[in-house]
C-alpha cells in the first residue's frame, strides 16, 4: 500500500470516482534471454480509471501487459494487486483476479462462432462439471442458458447481434475487434487490458470502439489499461498516460503532463516513429 | 422445398441451444436412429452386419473419441489404438477376474482404465505439443503393444497370448446372433455420440476448442491447460477404451494385441481427417468411409477390370487400395480440410436453397 | 567387458542407421516445416528401385557386371526420387503453404500410402536384393587387449562409415554452397527468404531430392543388410525418437540422437530386457525420447520454442 | 468451390457405388464347388504369402483342367487380408456367403477368430501347419483341422532332431537351446512344450522374443552371441527369418546350429541370404521344394503351360508354393472324401465337407497317383484326431537349394498327447463345449 496514500489527488477528469490502486507494479524488469525487453519499471493503475501505456515499437508495451497477466513473468519486481504481492502466476490466475484483456493481432477462435468465443469468457463462472454437462441435466442446462443471456447483453452491447452465429474467422477485422472485446467483457472483469483496440480501423471504426471503451469505463465501472497508437485517441479517452522507450519509463502523468514531457517529445520525435 | 427453416422461430435460448436447431434435422436423425433400430434388422443380412455395420459402429464409437481429442481439442494423437487395447484387455481381466461381473459394467471400466491412461500419457500435452506429442502419443502405442504380449497377467496367462471372451450377456439378454450384437453397439454408440454432443455443446467442449484454435488466449481468459487438456484426453480415451472393449468382446470374440497396432491407430485418425475435424457427424462419415472402401475397392475393381477386360489381381487390388487411400487423404486435407461433414452442410446449404438457388 | 563394448558398437552402428533416416525428417522440416511421416516409404521406394533397376539391367544386358547393374540401378533410382520430389512439391506441397504443421504432418502420411502402393505395384512385393559388395562376415579385434577380443560387424562398420561421409557432406553442402544457404534462408523464414528473391518451390523441390538421396543411401544400406521389402517403411518409426530426443531441426542433433537411442535401446535390450521379457527395445527409445521431451520441449539441440502473444 | 463440388459430386458417387457393395455378390453357380481363398499379396508378409497363395491356386486350376472333384468343377475366390485379423474376418463373412466349402486363413490370428465363428456357421477351417495346437482334439474343436502338423508337432521333433545331434534326447541334459521367436501367437504356441520337454530332458530353454515384423534383431543376437546356446530354433514368418540368419551371420554364430520351423525353411527366407545361409536346417511339413515331383509336372503341363498360371513359372515347385498346394490338396481331398458318403458328383455344404475332412484317408497308394510320390506320407484323421498325421523332415539349406537332410520323424504321442487333451479340455470348459462322444462321432 505504500503508493496508495498518494492515490487520492488524482481528481476525475470525467466524473467518474477514481478508487484505491488496483494493481501496482514495483521495478519490473523482464529480460529473454540476453534482451531486456522492460528494465525497472514502476506505475500504478487505480480502480475505475482508463490507464493508457503508450510508447513507439518495441518499447515494451506489449510485454508489460503480458507481465500484468501473467503470460510472462518478470526477473526483478514486485506486482502488487489489492496490496497483496502477486507470486508468479500463470494466464488462467490472473483471470481469476479479474483481469481480462485483448489482443493485438486478434487471438479469437477461428473455429467457433461468436456466441460461443463470447461464451468461453463466462467459463470461469460456469460451476457444472464435465458429468453433468455430458448428460445436458437440469443444472447445466439452466446454467448454459442463464450465462447464455448473460452473453447475448454483451452480444447487444456491442451491436453484433446479426452476426451471433457466424465462425469468427469469416469475419472483416473490424468486427473481429469487437467479438475480441465481447470475450473480455464476458468475463466481467475489474481489469480490462485492451492491447491496440482500434489498430488497423478506420474512422468511423475507432470512433465505435472508443464509444465502446468509455461506455464499459462508465457502465460498469471497470478499470481499463489501454495500449493505443493514435495519440489522438489516447489523449481524449484517458486518464493518466505511462510512456515507455526502449523498456523503461520516460513519463507518466494526466494526457497534459505527458503532452509537455520533454522526454516524451524527443522519444517520439527523434526515433522518428 | 422441403428442407426448410421458414417459419421455424426460436422462443428461448433453450430452443436456440438445441443440438438441432433445424426441425428436419432432428426428425431426420432421429429418423435415422429408429431406421437403424428397427428396419436395418430386417433389412441387412449376416455379412451386412458382421462385416460391415458393426466394424462401422464401433470404429465409429473410436474415432469420435479421436475426433473429442483431435478435432476439438487439437492434441494430435497417434496412440488410440493403444487405448482400444487398454480398453479390451482392461474389459477382458475385470470380466475374469471378477465374479458376476457384469458385461456393461466391464465394459465402462473398460474405458475408465483407459481414461486413466490417457491421462497419464496427455500429460506430455502440457509442455509439447504437434508433432512432438504425436511422438508422445506413440511411446504409449510401443509400450502397450509390448505390455499386453509380454505381462501374461493381463491375457490370463494365456499360452499363445490371445484371449477370448465366453459369453455376451447384459441384464439378462444374451447377446449371440448378428443382429443382437449390432443392436448392443447401436445403443452404446447413440448413447455415446449424446454424450458426446452434448460435452461440445457446453463449456467444457468450448474449453477444448479454445484450447485448440488459440492456447495462449484461451489461457487469459481463464481456462486452464492443465483441465482442458487432461480432460480431454481422459474423455477421448474413455470412449476409444469402450471402443475397443466392443471391438474385442463383440466383433472379435478372440484377439491378440496385434488387433490393436499402430495400424490402427493411423486408421482412426485417417477416419477423422476424412470424416471432419470437430464434428460428430463427421467421425460417423469417416468410419464409415473407411471400412467401406476396401470392400468397395475389392469389388469393384475386378468390375472395372473385367469392363475393359483386364483381370486385376488381389495385389493390384490391395496397391490400389493403398494409392486411393493415400490420394484421398491429401485430397482431403488439401481441397476440403473439414471433411466428408463439410461438404455434408455444403449440400444442405443448397437443398435450403433449392429449388430457387438464388 | 568385451560383451559390453560389442553391445555399445552395435548400438552405435545401429544408431548411425538410424541417423540417415532421421537426417532425412530433419532436412525437409527445416526446408519446408514439414515432418514427413513419408520417409519411411521413401527409403522404400528407393531401394525397390535400386534393386529392380540394377536387376532389369542385369537382365537386359545379359552382362553380370555387379558394378554396372549397380551404377545403373543408383541412377533409376535416383530418377525416380527426383520424381518423386518434384511431384510432391507440385501436386501436394505448393497447394498447402502457410497451413498448420499438423495439417501438413497428416498429408505426408497420405503421401506415405500413395508411395507403398506405386512402389510396390511398379516394383513388386517380393524379397529382392541389393548387392553393393559389402562383407558380411565379422572380425574380432582387440584380442590381445580384451579377452575373448571384440567382435565387429564389417558391414555395420562401413554402413555407419558411409553415413558418417554423408552427413559431413550434408553439413558441408549446407554451410558453405550456395544452394545450402539459401535452403538454410528458406527454413528460417519463408516469407522473408522469398522476398529476397530465393524461389520458394525450387528449393522444396531440392531439399525433397536431397531427401529423397537420403532415403537412397537409408534404402541401399538397409536394404544390402536385411533385403529390399515392405517392413523397410517400418524404419522410420524406430527413427522418430531420433529426431525427437535431438530436436526437429538439428542436424548435429540427428546425429548425437541416432547414437543416443541406438546404444540405449541395445543396452536396455541385452541388459534390462531379459528380466522383463525381452523385446523392449522399440517403446524403450520412444520413452527415452519422451522423458527428454519432458524437460526440453525442444529435444537436445533444438530451438528453443517461445510462446509470443 | 469448383473443387468443392467436386468433392461433392465424387462424395455422392462413392454413397452411390457403395450401395453396390450391399447387393448380396451373385451366388457361386449351383453346380460348382466354391473355395474362397483367404491370402496376403501386399505387405510385410507379401514375400512369403504370394507363394502359399500361387500354390493353391494353381493346384485348384488342376483340378478343373482334370475334370472337377467327381466331375464338380470348381470355383474360386481370393481375397486380401494383409495379415490382418479384422481384415480376415471381414473377408470369411463376405465369402461364406457364397457357400465357402472351407477356409484356410495362414495366418494363427485370424485363425483364433474364426475359431470362434466356425462352429456358428459350420464352415471347417484347414489349418495344414499353423493355428492352436490343441485343435487337434476333434471332439472339441469340431470345425478345427490342423492337418498334418501343429507347433506342437514341430516343438517335439525339433527337441528330436537336436537331441539326435547328441545320439539321443537324453544327453540334452545342460545343455541350451535358445528359441527366436515371432512375438505374437504363432511364434508363442510351441512355448509350452518346449518348456514341457525342457523339464524331461534338463536342457536349458532361452526364449528371446522379436517383435513385428522382424527387422530389428541386432541386441537378440548379442544376447546368442553371449549366452552361445547350443542351438538355435527359428520360430520366424517373413522378412524376420532372413534377418536372423543375416544377424547370425554378422554375429558368427554357426548356421547348422539353427533350426526353423517349417514357416522358416522357405526360399523367401534363404534366398536373399544366399551362401551366408548355408548349412541352415529347418523343419518341413512333410515336403520341401519339389520341383521334380509328379503333380508339379503336372501343373506345368496343364495350367502354366495353357497360359494359366498364377505365378511366376520358376517358382512352381518351391516350398511355400507346395505348401499351399498340398494345402487347397487337403481340402479337395475333403469334399472327395463327403462325396462318397454323400453323393459322387454333387456340390457338397461345409458340414458335409466337415465330415469328409473327418474322414480322410489318404493312403500311400493315393498319395502317389495323385502325383505326391516322395513328397508326402499316409494322412489319416478321426473323429478325435484331426491332425491326421505328424510326419516331419529337416532339410538344409545348401547355399542354392533346400535338400533334405534327415530321416522321417514322428511327434512323440506321449509327450503330445497329455497336453493336447489337457488345453482343449480347458477350452472346452471356458466355453462350455461338451466333449463329442462317440456316438455323436458315428453320426
Amino acid at each position: 500500500m505504500t503508493n496508495a496514500s498518494n492515490a487520492a489527488p488524482a481528481a476525475a477528469q470525467g466524473g467518474r470516482k477514481f478508487g484505491d490502486v488496483i494493481l501496482d507494479l514495483q521495478n519490473i524488469s523482464l529480460r529473454f534471454g540476453g534482451v531486456k525487453a522492460l528494465t525497472d519499471i514502476s506505475f500504478n493503475i487505480r480502480e475505475h480509471e482508463v490507464r493508457a501505456i503508450i510508447g513507439p515499437n518495441g518499447a515494451g508495451k506489449s510485454s508489460m501487459l503480458n507481465v500484468i497477466n501473467g503470460v510472462y513473468h518478470p526477473q526483478e519486481g514486485k506486482i502488487m494487486f489489492r496490496g497483496q504481492e502477486r507470486k508468479k502466476m500463470e494466464p488462467h490466475m490472473a483471470a481469476k483476479q479479474g483481469i481480462a484483456r485483448t489482443f493485438q493481432n486478434i487471438a479469437l477462435f477461428k473455429g467457433m462462432s461468436v456466441l460461443d468465443n463470447i461464451m468461453t469468457g463466462r467459463n470461469l463462472r460456469m460451476k457444472c462439471n464435465l458429468f453433468q454437462q455430458a448428460l445436458w441435466i437440469g443444472a447445466a442446462r439452466n446454467e448454459e442458458i442463464a450465462h447464455r443471456e448473460k452473453v447475448e447483453e454483451i452480444v447487444d452491447f456491442l451491436e453484433i447481434q446479426h452476426i451471433r452465429k457466424t465462425a469468427v474467422g469469416a469475419l472483416p477485422y473490424g468486427l473481429q475487434k469487437r467479438v475480441d472485446l465481447g470475450r473480455a467483457l464476458a468475463m466481467e472483469p475489474e481489469i480490462l487490458l485492451l492491447d491496440e483496440p482500434m489498430a488497423g480501423m478506420n474512422v468511423e471504426e475507432k470512433q465505435d470502439m472508443c464509444r465502446f471503451i468509455l461506455d464499459i469505463s462508465d457502465q460498469f465501472g471497470t478499470t481499463i489499461v489501454l495500449i493505443e497508437h493514435d495519440m489522438g485517441v489516447v489523449m481524449d479517452i484517458s486518464d493518466r498516460v505511462v510512456v515507455l522507450d526502449y523498456g523503461k519509463k520516460i513519463g507518466d502523468g494526466t494526457p497534459d503532463e505527458v503532452r509537455n514531457n520533454q522526454d516524451v517529445i524527443n522519444a517520439y520525435l527523434g526515433s522518428g516513429h | 422445398m422441403i428442407y426448410r427453416e421458414n417459419g421455424q422461430f426460436k422462443t428461448s435460448y433453450l430452443a436456440d441451444q438445441q443440438i438441432f436447431t433445424i426441425a428436419q434435422d432432428k426428425w431426420f436423425v432421429l429418423g435415422l436412429i429408429a431406421f437403424a433400430a428397427i428396419g436395418v434388422p430386417f433389412l441387412a443380412d449376416e455379412y451386412l452386419f458382421r462385416a460391415v455395420l458393426i466394424p462401422f459402429l464401433v470404429l465409429a464409437l473410436a474415432a469420435l473419441g479421436v475426433n473429442l481429442l483431435v478435432g476439438y481439442c487439437g492434441q494430435i494423437t497417434l496412440g488410440a489404438g493403444a487405448f482400444m487395447a487398454i480398453g479390451a484387455y482392461a474389459a477382458y481381466n475385470f470380466m475374469v477376474r471378477v465374479d458376476g461381473m457384469p458385461l456393461v459394467l466391464a465394459m465402462l471400466l473398460g474405458g475408465v482404465a483407459a481414461a486413466g491412461f490417457g491421462i497419464l500419457f496427455g500429460i506430455p500435452s502440457l509442455r509439447v505439443r504437434g508433432l512432438y506429442l504425436a511422438v508422445a502419443t506413440l511411446a504409449a502405442q510401443f509400450l502397450c503393444d509390448w505390455a499386453f504380449l509380454r505381462i501374461g497377467w493381463f491375457t490370463n496367462n494365456s499360452a499363445s497370448g490371445s484371449v477370448s471372451v465366453a459369453k455376451l450377456e447384459a441384464f439378462g439378454w444374451v447377446i449371440n446372433t448378428p443382429v443382437e450384437k449390432y443392436l448392443f453397439c447401436l445403443i452404446f454408440v447413440v448413447v455415446f455420440a449424446l454424450l458426446a454432443k452434448n460435452m461440445t455443446r457446453a463449456s467444457i467442449g468450448r474449453q477444448w476448442m479454445a484450447i485448440r484454435d488459440m492456447d495462449v488466449a484461451a489461457e487469459v481468459i481463464g481456462i486452464r491447460p492443465m483441465y482442458a487438456k487432461l480432460s480431454a484426453f481422459a474423455v477421448s480415451s474413455f470412449f476409444i477404451g469402450v471402443a475397443g472393449a466392443l471391438w474385442g468382446f463383440v466383433h472379435l470374440g478372440s484377439w491378440e494385441p496385434a488387433a490393436f497396432s499402430v495400424d490402427r491407430s493411423f486408421q482412426l485418425l485417417f477416419m477423422v481427417i476424412i470424416g471432419g475435424m470437430g464434428s460428430i457427424m463427421g467421425s460417423f462419415f469417416g468410419a464409415a468411409f473407411i471400412v467401406i472402401l476396401p470392400i468397395f475397392l475389392n469389388q469393384f475393381l475386378p468390375f472395372l477390370g473385367g469392363l475393359v477386360g483386364v483381370t486385376v489381381s488381389t495385389a493390384g487390388i490391395s496397391h490400389a487400395e493403398f494409392i486411393i487411400f493415400g490420394s484421398l487423404i491429401i485430397f482431403f486435407l488439401i481441397v476440403e480440410p473439414h471433411g466428408l461433414a463439410r461438404l455434408w452442410s455444403i449440400a444442405k446449404q443448397k437443398l435450403r436453397l433449392w429449388p430457387f438457388p438464388h | 567387458m568385451g560383451f559390453f563394448i560389442e553391445t555399445m558398437l552395435g548400438g552405435l552402428m545401429t544408431g548411425m542407421l538410424y541417423s540417415l533416416v532421421a537426417l532425412g525428417f530433419v532436412l525437409i522440416f527445416k526446408a519446408s516445416g514439414v515432418f514427413n511421416f513419408a520417409q519411411g516409404a521413401m527409403v522404400l521406394v528407393a531401394a525397390l528401385a535400386m534393386a529392380r533397376f540394377s536387376e532389369w539391367s542385369n537382365a537386359a544386358l545379359g552382362g553380370d557386371s555387379l558394378f554396372l547393374a549397380n551404377v545403373i540401378g543408383i541412377i533409376g533410382a535416383g530418377i525416380v526420387m527426383f520424381a518423386v520430389a518434384w511431384t510432391v512439391e507440385r501436386f501436394v506441397l505448393r497447394k498447402l503453404v502457410n497451413q498448420e504443421g499438423a495439417t501438413l504432418l497428416m498429408v505426408t502420411l497420405g503421401i506415405a500410402y500413395v508411395l507403398e502402393g506405386l512402389g510396390q505395384t511398379f516394383f513388386g512385393s517380393e524379397i529382392y536384393s541389393i548387392n553393393v559388395g559389402m562383407p558380411k562376415d565379422p572380425v574380432i579385434m582387440f584380442e590381445g587387449l580384451i579377452e575373448g577380443g571384440v567382435m565387429i560387424n564389417k558391414e555395420d562398420f562401413i554402413a555407419a562409415l558411409l553415413a558418417a561421409v554423408l552427413v559431413g557432406g550434408l553439413t558441408v553442402f549446407f554451410q558453405k554452397t550456395s544452394v545450402g544457404r539459401a535452403l538454410r534462408a528458406v527454413a528460417d523464414d519463408h516469407q522473408a527468404a522469398q522476398s529476397v528473391g530465393i524461389p520458394l518451390n525450387k528449393t522444396w523441390v531440392i531439399v525433397w531430392c536431397v531427401a529423397g538421396l537420403v532415403a537412397l543411401v537409408a534404402g541401399i544400406i538397409w536394404g544390402s543388410k536385411m533385403g529390399v521389402q515392405f517392413s523397410l517403411v517400418t524404419v522410420a518409426l524406430r527413427a522418430l525418437p531420433v529426431v525427437i530426443l535431438g530436436g526437429l531441426t538439428s542436424v548435429p542433433g540427428a546425429i548425437v540422437g541416432g547414437l543416443i537411442i541406438g546404444v540405449g535401446e541395445k543396452l536396455s535390450e541385452v541388459y534390462l530386457g531379459p528380466y522383463v521379457g525381452g523385446g523392449i527395445e522399440i517403446w524403450f527409445a520412444y520413452v527415452m525420447a519422451l522423458i527428454v521431451l519432458l524437460f526440453r520441449p525442444q529435444g537436445l539441440f533444438g530451438e528453443k520454442i517461445i510462446n509470443r502473444v | 468451390m469448383k473443387f468443392r463440388s467436386l468433392a461433392l459430386a465424387a462424395a455422392i458417387a462413392s454413397v452411390g457405388l457403395s450401395s453396390a457393395v450391399f447387393t448380396p455378390a451373385a451366388h457361386a453357380q449351383a453346380a460348382e464347388q466354391y473355395f474362397p481363398i483367404l491370402v496376403y499379396r501386399t505387405g510385410a508378409y507379401a514375400a512369403n504369402g504370394n507363394p502359399w497363395a500361387n500354390g493353391y491356386v494353381d493346384y485348384l486350376k488342376l483340378v478343373n483342367a482334370k475334370g472337377g472333384i467327381n466331375g464338380v468343377k470348381v470355383s474360386f475366390e481370393e481375397c486380401e487380408t494383409g495379415y490382418a485379423t479384422d481384415r480376415g474376418v471381414e473377408c470369411y463373412e463376405r465369402l461364406k456367403g457364397k457357400g465357402a466349402t472351407v477356409f484356410q486363413p495362414l495366418s494363427t490370428g485370424i485363425t483364433f477368430a474364426l475359431t470362434e465363428k466356425a462352429p456358428v456357421d459350420k464352415i471347417p477351417l484347414i489349418t495344414a501347419g499353423y493355428g492352436r495346437s490343441e485343435s487337434q482334439d476333434g471332439s472339441v474343436f469340431t470345425w478345427n483341422f490342423p492337418l498334418l502338423g501343429t507347433y506342437w508337432v514341430a516343438a517335439d521333433v525339433a527337441i528330436q532332431h537336436i537331441g539326435k545331434a547328441y545320439g539321443g534326447v537324453d544327453n540334452l541334459k545342460g545343455k541350451k537351446i535358445a528359441l527366436v521367436y515371432h512375438d505374437s501367437p504363432f511364434g508363442k504356441e510351441p512355448i509350452p512344450l518346449l518348456q514341457e520337454r525342457a523339464k524331461m530332458h534338463g536342457f536349458d530353454l532361452q526364449l528371446l522374443p522379436v517383435a513385428h515384423p522382424g527387422v530389428e534383431q541386432k541386441a537378440t543376437w548379442l544376447q546368442i552371441r553371449r549366452d552361445r546356446p547350443d542351438h538355435v530354433l527359428l520360430w520366424g514368418w517373413g522378412v524376420m527369418n532372413s534377418t536372423s540368419l543375416k544377424e547370425a551371420q554378422a554375429t558368427g554364430y554357426p548356421r547348422d546350429k539353427m533350426l526353423g520351423v517349417w514357416w522358416a525353411g522357405a526360399e523367401p527366407d534363404v534366398k536373399d541370404v544366399g551362401a551366408g545361409a548355408k548349412g541352415y536346417s529347418a523343419l518341413t511339413l512333410q515336403h520341401g521344394a519339389e520341383p521334380n515331383s509328379k503333380v508339379v509336372k503336372d501343373i506345368l503341363a496343364m495350367v502354366h503351360d495353357k497360359g494359366q498360371g498364377t505365378g511366376p513359372k520358376d517358382e512352381v515347385g518351391s516350398v511355400l508354393y507346395m505348401r499351399g498346394l498340398i494345402s487347397a490338396m487337403l481340402g479337395v481331398e475333403g469334399v472327395a472324401a463327403a462325396q462318397e458318403r454323400y453323393g459322387k458328383g454333387k456340390v457338397m455344404t461345409g458340414e458335409q465337407v466337415r465330415w469328409g475332412l473327418e474322414n480322410l484317408n489318404l493312403d500311400q497308394d493315393k498319395l502317389d497317383g495323385m502325383g505326391f510320390a516322395g513328397v508326402m506320407r499316409p494322412v489319416q484323421t478321426s473323429c478325435t484326431d484331426h491332425m491326421g498325421a505328424s510326419w516331419v523332415r529337416v532339410h538344409t539349406w545348401d547355399g542354392n537349394k533346400w535338400e533334405f537332410s534327415s530321416d522321417w520323424y514322428q511327434a512323440d504321442d506321449k509327450v503330445l498327447r497329455p497336453m493336447v487333451l489337457d488345453a482343449a479340455s480347458k477350452y472346452a470348459a471356458e466355453k462350455n463345449i461338451q466333449r463329442r462322444t462317440a456316438e455323436q462321432c458315428a453320426q
